[in-house]
């Protein structure tokens, strides 16, 4: 089984995440072109990696939401099976409309870049299996563009479905609701602004992250 | 060929922190008359005419790339020119 | 359009005097040529022999540098400095200062500045792996200041993050000496394989110069020629002279520049960044480091604007290029790569055998002088140098009353130099790489190199204060500090790069401080063994006659051999002794 | 009341990266014919009537904070609102 990692000019975190995913957690990673047009075969997950897609230009992830290689994105998450977008990542995906509401620029309208206390809010999910409920992370955030925002009646939704799975402790960017990582409503799209392969390693301040990774790998292992 | 100007804002209901911030530094320049701020983008484009509805053209960009339909609204003016603009 | 003065109009009307060169210098160019120097000759003489392309005022002070060891492998005259660090990696580094740019745009200006050293690093074979900065500003009460800081932590921020180089560390004080000429040098580290290393020459009869990367506008020509010549048909206020950086462009051009050296060096002879003096200094250099000379057809030159005479293409400071040298016969493949990246790579010239350097416009020859002319044979000066008044009055010293410990210490504290500096470095992406194991824990920096159990410790100081009081020992000072900072986090000092930002050279006051500083910096290097590998000289940095304070900043590299010794600064556990080290 | 609409745009000879990327992604999504693109800011500010110039404060504004003035241009339009406008 392979991880796909999606590339698109000025992913920058494409290979943070491609070291995690082999040195940390001992799977197959492979990089995808944002110019191709299908997934590689035995794809068991796809991860959108953070970094300034298209320089961010005119919003974080507008632009490369159009690449060739999203609609086979949108048939591998319309097939059920696990996507997870991380910071610009997650900006894709709601571009993308594979994730409801949008990021806008941090209320305090400076990038920061930091350790972050979240509280795990749903433990019952692929992606947070390994984690317990209400359990304090510390995952590092690093964006300009993180301010999550959706409408009252899709915060409703996000509630009541558990597709709210990170909230920030001590909001650093002016979230929704400290909304720091949703799913989708089927649950197998993530999307999330912290980032937990800077999280993987104990030598660099920390390895909650770890956990993340191990949940999704278990699930994908038990639904062969 | 079209001149096309495009406006992108926040809808009313999201708050906009640039444009408190800027209201906030207008304020401590002296200028505190200035009771609200708006920020928003603007666009230029030059369109040639393929036959097809321009306005149509518009929408779809602004829907589909310049504007983010979750938390913005647009408006558009669209004039004929002869010639590239200089 | 520009109109160009004939080439005696030009001595008649003493054009060269407004572009910077002295009645000697044109002299000599005339010497060189045997003639009078045309309008675009004149330009790439002015532009050449600056201070800024030339070093000529400090070019004997920088003699006094060691610049070589065991453990150095490229010294200065290169993008940047090389360092082996074994196991068949080094570590490349330098520092550059953006303060003028940065003091009219500081948003541009610091982008713009973080841009052209990033090039400096990947124009080497070098991956870069770490930014820091040193900042210093005016009193942070006064507003404009306060903009400044910000929009300069903004531009420096935003083109790091984007590249997805983490920023990792810098120093940033204020005083008033720095109001209306603040100070924004940044220092790049890049690791390199021994076998990857680039030059920045152009070789080989026949083999093709090509340009790649954006395209040529009218950015920061400078303001002399806005002065000096008519534009007919464009309002004055429509031009600008500022440079706006574009780091997703930068990114895409690194990865194709990266990926042409790792995976087709048979075919790169030679790569330069457009930095300064853009397409002149850069092809000149190339062709002259070589002992070849170079044609280059303006007509082909990527432009961005219409009009542009070859003055403009040749001096423009456009950001994003890079100039490679390709071996004949291969010029598709190099294409083919850039486009990959959205780049563009368009061949624009060849090497020749003849040592001129030679323009082609509108199939005309608009500019013929020899190479080693243009490069090698500026002028040098050695100004007068004259101990600064306030260094010798001593009656003008003050010394501190200290009646109430805890007050005077919480009133440091509150020092904006002092305080925590968390609210710049926090805008910083840190992180990015995975490999940042500290950036406040320890003194220096730190980052580890992947793959093996070693790191980099990594610092920039200045203590211009000290400098001020005595520049000998200032400079020393400031050497022994980076120093302290790279032992104290468990690595050896292996070499610094530097930025000299001081007043003008022609006042001698400023020139004794230079002077002296360097010296003392020397002296220094020379006792850690860490010898300077690379760095860049900011002159004329003052306002109203009144130059900032001598500051020479200090980028210094040291290697963790062992990740086991990386050393911390907090106090670990209740009853552990305290010592004091030294006098 | 003034309502005051503010643009502002990059001058014709600074690079604009943002107007590139989007004319870029527009021509891949189909839209061939746009041929140039320029992204600028716009503001809309509501001021309260004080009886000096109007012109004269947004002008200053403008080259205070609105523009940066050795990189960008701007232009507004000032209409008289008799109340603030919903
Ligand atoms: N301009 C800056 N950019 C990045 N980091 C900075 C900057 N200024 C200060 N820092 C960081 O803030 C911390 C404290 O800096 P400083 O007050 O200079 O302490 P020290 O005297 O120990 O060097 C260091 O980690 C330093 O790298």
């Amino acid at each position: 089984m392979k991880y796909s990692i999606i590339r698109f000019p000025g992913s920058n975190c494409d290979w943070d995440m491609f070291y995690t995913l082999q040195d940390v957690m001992n799977v197959t990673p492979v990089f995808v072109d944002y110019r191709e047009e299908e997934l590689p075969e035995n794809t068991a997950a796809v991860f959108i990696p953070g970094g300034f897609s298209y320089g961010d230009y005119l919003r974080s992830g507008a632009i490369a939401r159009f690449s060739p290689i999203m609609e086979a994105v949108k048939r591998f998450a319309d097939s059920g099976r696990p996507v997870v977008g991380i910071c610009n990542g997650f900006q894709v995906l709601t571009e993308a409309g594979l994730l409801p509401g949008a990021l806008r620029r941090n209320d305090s309208l400076n990038f920061i870049c930091k350790p972050q206390k979240l509280t795990v809010e749903n433990s019952q999910t692929r992606f947070t299996s390994r984690f317990n409920l209400n359990q304090t992370v510390m995952f590092p955030i690093a964006h300009g563009e993180g301010n999550y925002y959706c409408d009252e009646d899709t915060l409703k939704k996000l509630e009541s479905n558990q597709q709210i799975l990170f909230r920030y402790q001590g909001n650093p960017n002016g979230s929704t609701d400290d909304i720091a990582g949703i799913t989708n409503e089927r649950g197998n799209v993530l999307g999330m602004m912290p980032h937990p392969e800077r999280a993987s390693d104990a030598l660099l301040g920390g390895a909650d992250g770890k956990l993340l990774f191990q949940s999704l790998i278990e699930s994908v292992a038990q639904n062969i | 060929m079209y001149n096309v100007k495009v406006y992108v804002t926040y809808k009313k209901s999201i708050l906009d922190p640039q444009g408190e911030a800027i209201k906030t530094a207008l304020h401590r320049m002296e200028h505190q008359d200035v009771m609200q701020v708006t920020v928003g983008k603007y666009f230029e484009m030059q369109i040639k005419d393929n036959g097809q509805n321009i306005d149509e053209q518009v929408n779809k960009m602004c829907d589909e790339l310049l504007a983010n339909v979750n938390m913005e609204t647009y408006r558009y003016e669209i004039t004929e020119a002869a010639k590239v603009e200089e | 359009m520009m109109t160009e003065l004939t080439p005696t109009e030009i001595r008649d009307q003493k054009l060269y005097l407004q572009w910077g060169l002295s009645e000697d210098e044109y002299q000599q160019i005339q010497n060189d040529l045997g003639r009078l120097p045309n309008f675009t000759e004149t330009g790439l003489f002015a532009a050449m022999w600056s201070e800024h392309c030339s070093y000529k005022n400090s070019k004997p002070l920088l003699k006094q540098f060691p610049t070589t060891g065991d453990q150095i492998l490229q010294g200065p005259g290169e993008g940047a400095g090389i360092v082996d660090i074994g196991d068949g990696q080094a570590v490349v580094f330098k520092a550059e200062s953006h303060n003028h740019p940065t003091a009219v745009e500081p948003y541009q200006g610091a982008a713009t500045g973080v841009g052209g050293i990033v090039r400096d690093i990947f124009s080497m074979g070098a991956r870069p792996i770490a930014l820091m900065d040193s900042l210093h500003f005016g009193e942070l009460n006064d507003a404009h200041t306060k903009y400044l800081v910000d929009q300069t932590i903004a531009g420096i921020g935003d083109y790091g993050n984007c590249m997805g180089i983490p920023t990792v560390g810098g120093e940033t004080t204020f005083d008033s000496i720095y109001q209306s000429n603040p100070v924004m040098n940044a220092m790049c580290v890049g690791l390199l394989d021994v076998n990857d290393q680039q030059k920045g020459a152009a070789a080989g009869v026949g083999n093709s110069i090509y340009y790649v990367g954006a395209k040529t506008g009218r950015d920061g020509i400078q303001g002399a020629i806005f002065a000096s010549t008519e534009f007919s048909d464009e309002h004055e206020t429509q031009r600008s002279a500022v440079q706006v950086g574009d780091p997703f462009a930068e990114k895409q051009l690194m990865e194709a520049c990266l990926e042409l050296i790792h995976e087709h060096s048979d075919i790169l002879v030679g790569i330069q960044d457009m930095g300064a003096a853009g397409l002149v200094s850069s092809s000149a250099e190339m062709g002259a480091k070589a002992g070849y000379g170079m044609e280059i057809n303006l007509d082909t030159v990527p432009k961005r604007e219409n009009g542009m005479i070859p003055y403009e293409l040749m001096l423009s400071e456009s950001q994003e290029r890079m100039l490679l040298c390709i071996k004949q016969g291969h010029e598709r493949e190099v294409e083919e790569l850039f486009r990959r990246y959205d780049s563009e790579a368009v061949q624009i010239g060849k090497v020749t055998a003849n040592k001129q350097y030679q323009l082609f416009f509108k199939n005309q020859l608009v500019a013929d002088v020899p190479i080693h002319a243009l490069v090698d044979e500026a002028p040098v000066y050695r100004q007068p140098s004259q101990k600064p008044a306030h260094i010798s009055n001593k009656a003008g010293q003050w010394y501190p009353q200290i009646d109430n410990l805890t007050n005077t210490f919480e009133q440091i504290l509150k020092q904006p130099t002092i305080a925590n500096k968390s609210a710049i470095y926090e805008r910083y992406d840190s992180q990015v790489q995975t490999n940042t194991i500290s950036t406040d824990r320890s003194d220096a920096a730190v980052v580890r190199i992947r793959g093996t159990k070693k790191a980099l410790a990594m610092t920039t100081d200045a203590n211009p204060r000290y400098l001020y009081l005595d520049p000998q020992i200032g400079g020393q000072i400031a050497v022994s500090e980076a120093a302290r900072n790279i032992v104290a986090t468990g690595g050896i000092p292996l070499a610094i790069t530097d930025c000299l930002n001081f007043g003008s050279p022609e006042d001698p006051e400023s020139y004794y401080e230079l002077e002296q500083a360097t010296k003392g910096m020397a002296e220094a290097c020379a006792t850690f063994d860490t010898p300077v590998i690379s760095g860049n000289v900011s002159l004329y940095n003052e306002s109203n006659q009144q130059p900032i304070y001598p500051t020479p900043m200090v980028g210094m590299v040291g290697l963790i051999e062992n990740l086991d010794w990386i050393t911390t600064l907090d106090f670990k556990k209740d009853g552990d002794l305290i010592y004091v080290l030294g006098k």
